[in-house]
């Protein structure tokens, strides 16, 4: 239902610890945003395109997909920060003047933004490394190894499980809604919109009771223990971080 | 003095016209994407959001000791809170988007446990949806988790206290809790981006103007959605 | 009766993660007839279901409606969804509004009807549903029976002219499955076309005129359902059973009580009927 | 096999609402045996399970396993469940874990065991149940029925004496529910005591080897399943229907084929035996 999280259960190197996944993730994400250079995003890009594709085996066109995701965002606040409006037309590296208002972009802004392009979309490559190849229930076993409260990973266990559950009847009541002429105008939107979401927190209440009542027929006790497969740890990989990192640690340093 | 109004208006048309292109379908768009902040405005929104969620932990488990059958009922809820942010909404001007579901959230759930639940909601978002992101959930938890909710239990609690009606009250705090989210997204990525010339203000400014134009309207249409199902609910 | 209303040509349908979920469906509909499409979960029946008003768009393929392939242009949807109606399995999906009349009401306002108009349908579907006693109830109120007839109401206060049911019997105790398939009949002899799918193969045949198998995506026999029931090897590819009306009669048949010319009975009055008397014994 | 294990005695209980669900329900169980629970929707089944392990508190009356009132502390009510498995209805309202492995290992984790043990009882109930080779996979990208079996393996995990199916069969195809019945009679194969309710008449005559029926939160009939459904009255008071094979065999007797004092056939098979050749003609 969600393609990402498919892959997650799907790819070749599900059966990676998942807290060496994290730890390389972590890493490589905070060295390519502490880079002053552009090269580190784009050595940071590779490394996970890499990963992504020839290790996890991931579709190309999946990964290129994703990519394109955030880019609306990514277009619209570049654009925001490369352009900026004055009444002062001193200091643009190219203009236009209207009306005594001058519109342009001046250096330091696209050169920020540069800088940001490549920087956001290393940070999102190591972003889908992770989510492509790490079940969600696995890393928030890692979460809760970090000593994470245990309130919030109880919670992420249900809402990750619900999610799916609640998209279920979703589709199913717009299917209906759909198929009773709902969203054909904008009034019928809003009331088929606003039925929906109140027809689905209704099930959250009676289905959260249900859950409460199943739950406690299995002991539950007030605390949602449970246990999860084991993973082999492996210092092969622990040295390939290293051997990644390093580098790129180093390039960060020398590169001011 | 005709002819200069005229290009006034045509220029503010092309302008409003291309953001109305520029934009895509989905306000996704409006959690700050993975990695666009540098590495000490990222660090900054963690350590500042840190202290509400531990405050929001504690006082879920307060209720959750008492109730016990409220964790599941907040699990789900945090469920239904991604489904709804998944769903187009309709927009008052016709484009479509997506709810925020903080007004709703809010009433229902109060602002401390929304500050946990939007956290939570927002790792799912990036890590199954790439909206948003790991580095950057400080600050988006700090707009949606923190502001939005704390000014929709306010505007929503203010306006009862003056005897305002419960639509007037649950569409307002609805219509601002999503604003002021934007609101505060805009800022975060003033402060983090200065502009050249005129500095942070005027880059505020620019993020304010660009994202008003397409967040107000979707925020009148959140509040209206919302003041409509809590008008189904109160039937039930 | 063989005035031709839906028809589908070579449907072929993929979900989005690339399963195949039809392949190659040839499916004739007739105006007022009574179709069941039998075959066990994950057939393909639903999948097919949403084609035929346009939720779904297939892959190639064609769907027609009255002779005319349909179009997915907005205002054709409607226009075909108006004719086309569905109730799905789930009711606790279908309901989506508060009380039985707001949902009821849902299909004509979004029509944009008069209010008169709007208010007759409802009054008009509640009675056809006999449904009119629960009309102010907040729907998670009511029984799973009471649901099922509310949903149906929806879908008739549109005034299709086909309707179709998706696992209509599902989960329903013997009495409500009664009482709905004679709701049934009376749709249907209200000149209804009446297309429903189900895993239910003693149903299916009691109650069809015609019959089709699904087996992963495809149709694989259809035809009259005595006929296609007396084909056992199509039966068991299809993971199903042989209702046990015809495995009764072929036992009496196989032991010599009934002659192999003897018609299949179609309900089990009719197969006891044909039950003799044994000589010399007086029927109580 | 007359050993008692769970009893209710004059039970009663009424939701916070007011209408009352459960009126006088005395029931025995016997260590062992197969129990169907029969009666239409809303006839309080769900709600009865409910009280066999404290999940409901009745408003007057008593429970009593192995002979004792149970007890409605903590400890003695973590003790009870540890016995008393149910099994729901709704797969997605009792799995709560996206990992089938996580799920199942919830209850034993609950009752205090050691990892190891966990983990030794987890991979048991996940060979019982025909699981091990979705351990992997997500409960959101599994089948009805095998949300279904993991929902069971959870309940296994626990080491149940008692295991309860609330209508288990409902939503399935023919062919999943028979793969379900194996399930069960291995189950009971190895000692467990099973209870389950449905709708569905004949799946409870041929299962079951004691039956009782509910209507109205009432038990109004209990016994051997052939006696009760010969008494028509309560099979059309509780809106229920007789078995086929009931039906068949009645017509049988009466027309004669068959002495009065012919034993009631279990299954399709044992009926048609009972069928005898016509004189003068050889069976195929």
């Amino acid at each position: 239902m969600i393609a990402v999280d498919s892959y997650a259960y799907n790819n070749n190197l599900k059966s990676v610890h998942p807290a060496e996944k994290s730890l390389f993730v972590m890493l490589t994400m905070g060295v390519c945003l502490a880079s002053s250079t552009m090269i580190t995003p784009l050595i940071v890009l590779a490394v996970m395109a890499g990963g992504i594709i020839l290790k996890a085996g991931i579709p190309t066109r999946v990964l290129i997909k994703l990519m394109t995701v955030p880019l609306a965002f990514l277009l619209i606040s570049m654009l925001t920060i490369v352009f900026s409006v004055s009444t002062n037309s001193s200091g643009f590296w190219l203009a236009q003047t209207y009306n005594g208002f001058t519109i342009g972009i001046r250096y330091p802004d696209l050169m920020t933004a540069a800088n940001l392009f490549l920087r956001s979309l290393g940070a999102v490559s190591c972003l889908y490394f992770l989510a492509l190849t790490t079940p969600l229930t696995e890393l928030i076993t890692v979460l809760h190894k970090l000593k994470v409260p245990f309130i919030i990973t109880e919670l992420m266990v249900l809402i990750y499980r619900f999610i799916f559950v609640f998209m279920e009847t979703a589709t199913a009541i717009r299917r209906a809604q759909y198929s009773r002429s709902g969203y054909i105008s904008v009034n019928s939107s809003f009331r088929s919109m606003s039925r929906l979401f109140s027809a689905l927190l209704g099930k959250v209440f009676v289905k959260s009771q249900d859950l409460y009542n199943s739950m406690a027929a299995r002991c539950y006790t007030g605390e949602i223990k449970v246990l999860t497969k084991k993973r082999p740890v492996s210092f092969k990989n622990y040295f390939i971080i290293a051997v990644i990192e390093i580098p790129l640690i180093l390039l960060n340093l020398l590169w001011r | 003095m005709f002819l200069r109004k005229s290009k006034h208006i045509g220029l503010l048309i092309t302008y409003v016209m291309s953001i109305y292109i520029i934009f895509p379908d989905d306000a996704y768009a409006m959690h700050i994407m993975e990695g666009f902040l540098p590495f000490n405005w990222a660090a900054l929104w963690w350590i500042v959001m840190i202290p509400f969620v531990i405050a929001g932990v504690r006082s879920i488990k307060k209720t959750v000791t008492l109730h016990p059958n409220l964790k599941m009922l907040l699990g789900m809820a945090g469920a239904f809170a991604f489904v709804m942010s998944a769903l187009k909404i309709p927009s008052v001007t016709g484009s479509s988007s997506h709810p925020t579901g903080v007004g709703l959230g809010t009433i229902l759930f109060g602002p401390t446990a929304m500050t946990v639940l939007s956290m939570i909601v927002l790792v799912f978002q990036a890590l199954l949806l790439a909206h948003g992101g790991i580095t950057t959930l400080g600050a988006n938890t700090f707009s949606m988790g923190i502001v939005g909710p704390f000014v929709s239990y306010g505007v929503y609690k203010g306006l009862k206290k003056l005897g305002a009606p419960q639509w007037l009250s649950i569409f307002m705090a609805a219509t601002l809790g999503n604003l002021m989210t934007y609101v505060t997204t805009s800022i975060q990525l003033g402060l983090a981006f200065p502009a050249a010339a005129g500095g942070v203000t005027a880059a505020i400014l620019k993020f304010l103007g660009i994202f008003a134009l397409t967040q107000i309207p979707l925020a009148i249409s959140e509040g209206l959605l919302t003041v409509m199902v809590f008008n189904i609910l109160s039937a039930y | 009766m063989s005035e031709l209303i839906l028809e589908t040509v070579d449907l072929e349908y993929s979900y989005p993660d690339g399963t195949s979920a039809l392949r190659k469906v040839n499916l004739q509909v007739q105006k007022g007839e009574k179709l069941a499409i039998l075959g066990s979960n994950g057939a393909g029946k639903s999948t097919l279901f949403m084609h035929f008003n346009g939720i779904y768009r297939p892959d190639s393929g064609f769907i027609k409606y009255q002779g005319q392939d349909i179009s997915y242009k907005k205002k054709a949807l409607t226009e075909l969804r108006k004719k086309v109606g569905i109730v799905f399995q789930d009711p606790d999906s279908q309901l989506f509004s508060a009380s039985v009349w707001q949902d009821i009401s849902f299909g004509p306002l979004n029509l944009g009807l008069s209010e008169e108009v709007v208010t007759q349908r409802v009054k008009q579907a509640l009675l056809d549903t006999e449904t009119t006693d629960i009309e102010d109830k907040p729907t998670h109120l009511l029984s799973y029976g009471q649901k099922k007839r509310v949903s149906i109401a929806g879908v008739l206060a549109m005034e299709p002219e086909i309707i179709i049911f998706d696992e209509p019997t599902a989960g329903m105790d013997p009495r409500h499955a009664q009482e709905f398939m004679q709701l049934l009949e009376k749709l249907s002899d209200e000149g209804k076309t009446i297309i429903l799918s189900t895993h239910d193969v003693d149903l299916a045949y009691s109650w069809s005129n015609r019959l089709a198998i699904m087996y992963r995506g495809e149709i694989i026999a259809h035809g009259l359902p005595g006929e296609l029931f007396s084909r056992t090897e199509i039966v068991k590819r299809a993971d199903l059973t042989i209702p046990w009306l015809i495995e009764t009669h072929s036992e009496l048949v196989k032991k010599g009580w009934l002659p192999p010319s003897a018609p299949l009975p179609k309900s089990k009055e009719e197969l006891f009927q044909n039950i003799p008397v044994k000589s010399g014994q007086q029927s109580a």
